[in-house]
């Protein structure tokens, strides 16, 4: 086959804006990620500056009034999933990984590609235009449960939440055309020998998170469309006396809310495997349990969704199904992080910054998977319901994934991205600046959670037995560890550009890792692979015995 | 990138469906998620409410059996087309796949006489839970056989000139796809009373 | 274990307390383990100079078993946390013990109202108490609720009870508790409902026999209970809309 | 890509034919007033037609086989989503809990038609 054809170099505008290239579009995807971060991270600022220091007036804010706040809230939770998780973890890695990994030019379908970044910008933009309207954007959780988001009467910010609606369809619309592509560009565009257990797990997890997210999306599109006409064209599909069910939303939410959960954290385990395996120079211990594992999360995922329904209202009786399921799906997840422990048996473990950030990944994720269990087994989840404890469970989490794994990512293929070194003690200051005051955060929220603190609450001074000052010293101390963390991200920012002009120049390879990007000069060129390559073996072949060299790349011939 | 300068991604099969029909059957697949959802929703609501048969007798039994034949029709359309482009005849499968746009545009009017009588009567989207979920359900079906005819006349112009002829194939799965899911809404909205 | 966090004032608190401290021991033990296990690993296989790596592919029975056994533990761990979970969950959500009372709890944008029957110990009499914000039962006895929602959805939350429970409009859920611990004790609202959801607050009071019976002689006068009727619509149920937006 | 005929192309006409006459099937049995008879000729007749379409006009069985397998697998999701959510909002009364708006609407038949208001 010969090389791509080289076009004439095209205009900026072309070039960064209009670009079919999947390298391109990945970085259109991380750098709005990271705006979007900015925001989504600004308003965890604020509306802890009043958990922490009720009342005061906020710096760079001003007072937090109880709309304000519940618009704050709820616009942390929907950004920090819908327009930071998803499309950095998703759409940025797998856009740039994707073609790159599986070797061959791009994706299979450049155009939607484009299509696909570009209603995620519109959806951006229309959630953001909600700060701008009358009664500002939507205040009534990300979870959305009607009446309270189909009557403009009841939230008091009637366009917010309809423009908040119409963000959220957008953007699924965006991922549904940007995961289709990424899957069939997997299954299709492969290169020569890659087979399917040849797959680096990294797109392996990209892909199935996009198929999951594309089987679990579908019920929520056909609820938005209720939800809009409720709050629109005045129909009463929620309406409970006119034969709707409020219950229903949360059934179509939650039945695509929890798959989602797993949406996104695949990917980080993908990324983080790649890590760990390049690190610590070993193969996955297990790369297809690995995968059947992933295969049985994917499956059970869709079983489990009424847990976060236990005391809304459900048949009682069927919370005690779904809490069985919700504990069987810990056993997939187990054997997982057991594998990937075990992948550090016999390794040589390399403490570069990447691979702090990926086992920081295994060990705080961890914390958040056993402090499910509480909340997966109805009995205790009556107690710890919308309590704090839930807060910091998903925060131990989502944070692991949506930052520390994205972290781990950024700083494993920035040499790739950009052809540059990132500072690596810049890199350590960031990493332990970051993990150590998470880790802050957390933990007090665990004890306010358990001491009968409810969410989404902007005072406690209603209630006498949350405004005891023990409960306000441990609010105080996880706002002041939020912003010892927010602080240090400066350093990574910093870090980010700095690197990109006076960085290490990396090399193609500078991990001396096996998988196919490496294999292509940093950043790689339009068209990626010079000759597109041939695949031999697996993607982890670290550590052979009686070789010199400690790696085998998949394209060299034995 | 313009059309003529695809990807080499574009052009392999390492699953052996080609990329264009493979990722005709994921969308399909996302589609029936979607329509999966709003017809669940609409039956459960239905079978708790029979008092909404009242509402369901006033649609008009024989319109959606028309319009059914209308669409089983055009799906034929697009099948032969489907065979005229494997004969590499693509001014043929041109012509198919007009008329089986035309079956689409008998389709809307159709529903479009319909839709201005209910008006008329008084049932409207917020007329209550049969009516909303009548309009959401045919309104959300209606669009993907609007979307299904731009395509396809555009995946025409193409097919004249003997250029992709493969999209005629995957315009009409697409098209047999959204036929399926009016067999299905033909009973729930028409005949179940 | 829950009860050096906050107060044990319902008989079924301790049941979910013993649960939580049986599911805090499984896990912990686990967690600790994993995380050393981890940290040990990470240790002993630092990089050195002059040590090749082993080539593990993790796909054999002698290397898999390190997984599968302590697997099958974690299984093991999880049936002896899914059993009580359960009981707990049926006997305070699907099995209502026979009540002594029944009181009716209606939540709205923001507050919550309370019915109770009156001395004639029927609800839906002319002398039923109706109280905002306020809810007085006695101790050692076994209570009904009804719940209800008037417009969007709220959660009857009494945490020192350990109960928990959302309101629908359009559904009346029923459930039950009886409190052991005289006191005053907060009820949240635990469901996002509106700019007034941290304003929704409630007490439960806890009194002795004698001390209700004279509470309830002292507001079974129809004219008080008259005066005492919730509020018809949501604006008046406590601060005004302009105070809210401020 | 070229297209390569992958298929042998059934009688399409006679396809279409069984098509038509299954739907007056559907459309005379729905004037019975059994319902047994009305159901089987409303969804029984519309399981066989879909059946139809697929498999002829979609070539669904010479497809590679795990694509109607993702497609029942889709299907099934949705089955388990009707299946957790029925018990909830298609009955009007469980275990303590009860739906009073909609069990009168239903006893009174209030939200069938607005006649015209």
């Amino acid at each position: 086959m010969s090389t791509q054809v080289v076009h004439a170099e095209p205009g900026i505008l072309k070039k960064y804006f209009f670009s079919t290239d999947h390298k391109i579009i990945a970085m259109q995807y991380l750098f709005t990620g990271m705006a979007m971060a900015l925001i989504g991270g600004f308003f965890a600022y604020v509306f802890r500056m009043q958990l922490g220091f009720p009342n005061q007036h906020v710096p760079g804010y001003g007072i937090v009034t109880p709309g304000k706040y519940n618009a704050l809230v709820t616009m942390h939770g929907s950004i920090m999933i819908f327009w930071v998780a998803m499309p950095v973890l998703i759409a940025a890695f797998g856009n740039f990984l994707i073609p790159l990994m599986i070797g061959c030019d791009d994706m299979a379908f450049p155009r939607i590609n484009r299509l696909s970044y570009q209603i995620f910008l519109l959806s951006a933009l229309v959630l953001l235009s909600s700060f701008l309207v009358k009664g500002g954007p939507f205040g009534g959780a990300w979870t959305a449960y009607p009446p309270l988001s189909a009557v403009g009467a009841y939230n008091l910010t009637p366009i917010g939440a309809t423009l908040w609606l119409i963000a959220v369809a957008l953007e699924f619309v965006a991922f549904l055309l940007g995961g289709i592509n990424f899957t069939v560009t997997t299954m299709n565009s492969r290169a020569p020998g890659m087979k399917m257990y040849d797959i680096p797990l990294v797109v392996w997890m990209i892909v199935l998170a996009s198929v999951i997210f594309m089987a679990s999306v579908g019920p929520l599109v056909a609820g938005a469309i209720m939800l809009l006409f409720d709050q629109t064209m005045s129909t009463g599909f929620f309406d409970p006396t006119r034969g709707g069910d409020p219950l229903l939303w949360q059934h179509l939410f939650w039945f695509f809310g929890h798959p989602e959960v797993y949406v996104v954290l695949l990917p980080a385990l993908g990324i983080v495997a790649e890590v760990v395996a390049v690190f610590a120079r070993k193969k996955i211990f297990g790369y297809k349990t690995v995968l059947y594992t992933t295969w049985a999360v994917g499956f059970l995922s869709f079983v489990v969704w009424a847990h976060h329904q236990f005391v809304a209202g459900i048949d009682p009786r069927m919370a005690n199904i779904f809490s069985v399921t919700t504990l069987l799906i810990s056993v997939p997840i187990t054997e997982m992080v057991f594998l990937y422990i075990a992948t550090l048996y016999g390794g040589s473990i390399h403490l570069d910054t990447p691979m702090l950030w990926a086992l920081a990944f295994i060990g705080e994720f961890m914390i958040g998977g056993v402090t499910g269990i509480f909340l997966g087994s109805s009995g205790t989840d009556i107690y710890l319901h919308d309590t704090y404890f839930i807060i910091a469970h998903f925060h131990y989490t989502f944070v692991p994934i949506a930052i520390i794994a994205v972290y781990a990512g950024l700083t494993f293929w920035y040499p790739k991205m950009f052809g540059r070194m990132l500072n690596e003690t810049l890199g350590k200051i960031h990493f332990w600046g970051t993990v150590i005051p998470f880790n802050v955060i957390f933990i007090p929220l665990f004890i306010t959670g358990t001491a009968g603190d409810q969410r989404r609450v902007y005072s406690y001074a209603q209630f006498a037995e949350q405004s005891r000052p023990a409960l306000q010293h441990l609010r105080t101390t996880s706002t002041i560890a939020l912003l010892v963390m927010l602080s240090f991200q400066l350093v990574f920012l910093f870090n980010f550009f700095w690197s990109l002009r006076n960085g290490k120049s990396a090399g193609a390879n500078p991990w001396r890792s096996a998988t196919l990007e490496w294999t292509v000069p940093s950043p790689p060129p339009h068209g990626n692979f010079a000759e597109l390559p041939t695949v031999y073996r697996g993607p982890y072949e670290y550590g052979l015995p009686g070789r010199a060299d400690d790696f085998l790349p998949q394209n060299v011939p034995e | 990138m313009s059309a003529s300068a695809k990807p080499i991604a574009n052009t392999r099969s390492a699953t052996g469906i080609p990329t264009a029909r493979l990722i005709t059957w994921w969308v399909i697949a996302s589609e029936i998620v979607i329509f999966g959802g709003l017809l669940a929703s609409y039956i459960m609501h239905r079978v708790g409410h029979p008092e909404w048969a009242d509402a369901a007798s006033h649609t008009n039994t024989w319109a959606g059996a028309f319009n059914t034949f209308v669409l089983l029709t055009s799906s034929l359309c697009a099948v032969l087309a489907h065979k005229a482009a494997d004969g590499h005849d693509g001014p043929k499968a041109a012509k198919l796949l007009r008329l089986t746009s035309l079956g689409g545009l008998i389709f809307l009017t159709v529903k479009g006489f319909e839709w201005t009588k209910d008006i008329h009567e008084g049932f409207v989207l917020s007329s209550g839970g049969f009516w909303s979920f009548y309009y959401t359900l045919a309104g959300l079906h209606g669009l993907h056989v609007l979307a299904g005819m731009i395509i396809m006349l555009i995946v025409a112009a193409d097919a004249a000139k003997n250029q992709e002829l493969q999209r005629v194939e995957c315009i009409g799965l697409y098209w047999h796809f959204v036929d399926i899911v009016w067999i299905f809404l033909f009973p729930l909205l028409y005949i179940a009373r | 274990m829950l009860e050096r966090y906050l107060t044990a004032a319902s008989t079924y608190a301790h049941w979910i307390d013993y649960q939580f401290l049986l599911i805090a021991v499984l896990v912990g033990f686990w967690l600790i383990l994993a995380e050393a296990v981890m940290f040990w690993l990470i240790f002993k296989f630092r990089a050195k100079d002059g040590r090749p790596t082993q080539y593990i592919t993790g796909e054999e029975k002698q290397q898999t078993r390190w997984i599968t056994i302590p697997h099958f533990l974690v299984i093991l761990c999880d049936l002896v946390i899914i059993v009580p979970a359960i009981m707990v969950w049926y006997n305070i959500k699907q099995v209502l013990p026979p009540p002594d009372e029944t009181v009716r709890v209606i939540g709205q944008q923001w507050a919550w109202s309370f019915q109770e029957a009156g001395p004639d110990g029927a609800l839906d009499t002319a002398d039923d108490i109706r109280m905002v914000g306020e809810l007085h039962v006695k101790v050692n006895t076994t209570y009904h609720f009804e719940l209800m929602s008037r417009d969007v959805v709220h959660s009857f939350s009494v945490p020192a009870f350990r109960l928990k429970q959302d309101a629908l409009p359009g559904r009346t859920i029923a459930g039950w508790f009886r409190p052991n611990r005289v006191g005053t004790y907060d009820i949240q609202c635990t469901q996002m409902c509106g700019i007034g959801h941290a304003m929704m607050a409630g007490r439960i009071i806890v009194e002795t026999q004698q001390d209700h019976a004279a509470w309830l002689m002292r507001n079974s006068n129809p004219a008080v209970a008259e005066q005492r009727d919730p509020p018809a619509s949501a604006t008046d149920g406590g601060l005004t809309m302009a105070e809210m937006r401020r | 890509m070229t297209t390569e005929a992958h298929v042998h192309h059934p009688n399409y006409v006679k396809v279409w034919a069984i098509l038509v006459v299954l739907l007056l099937v559907s459309v005379v049995g729905s004037m019975s007033h059994v319902r047994a008879v009305l159901l089987i000729a409303a969804f029984g007749v519309a399981v066989v037609k879909a059946y139809l379409v697929a498999k002829n006009f979609m070539h669904i069985t010479v497809e590679k086989r795990w694509v109607p397998y993702l497609l029942v697998m889709c299907l099934l999701f949705i089955a388990i989503l009707f299946a957790g959510v029925a018990p909830d909002v298609m009955k009007h009364s469980g275990l303590n809990w009860n739906k009073n708006p909609a069990s009168q609407s239903v006893q009174s038949g209030a939200s069938a038609a607005p006649k015209n208001e």
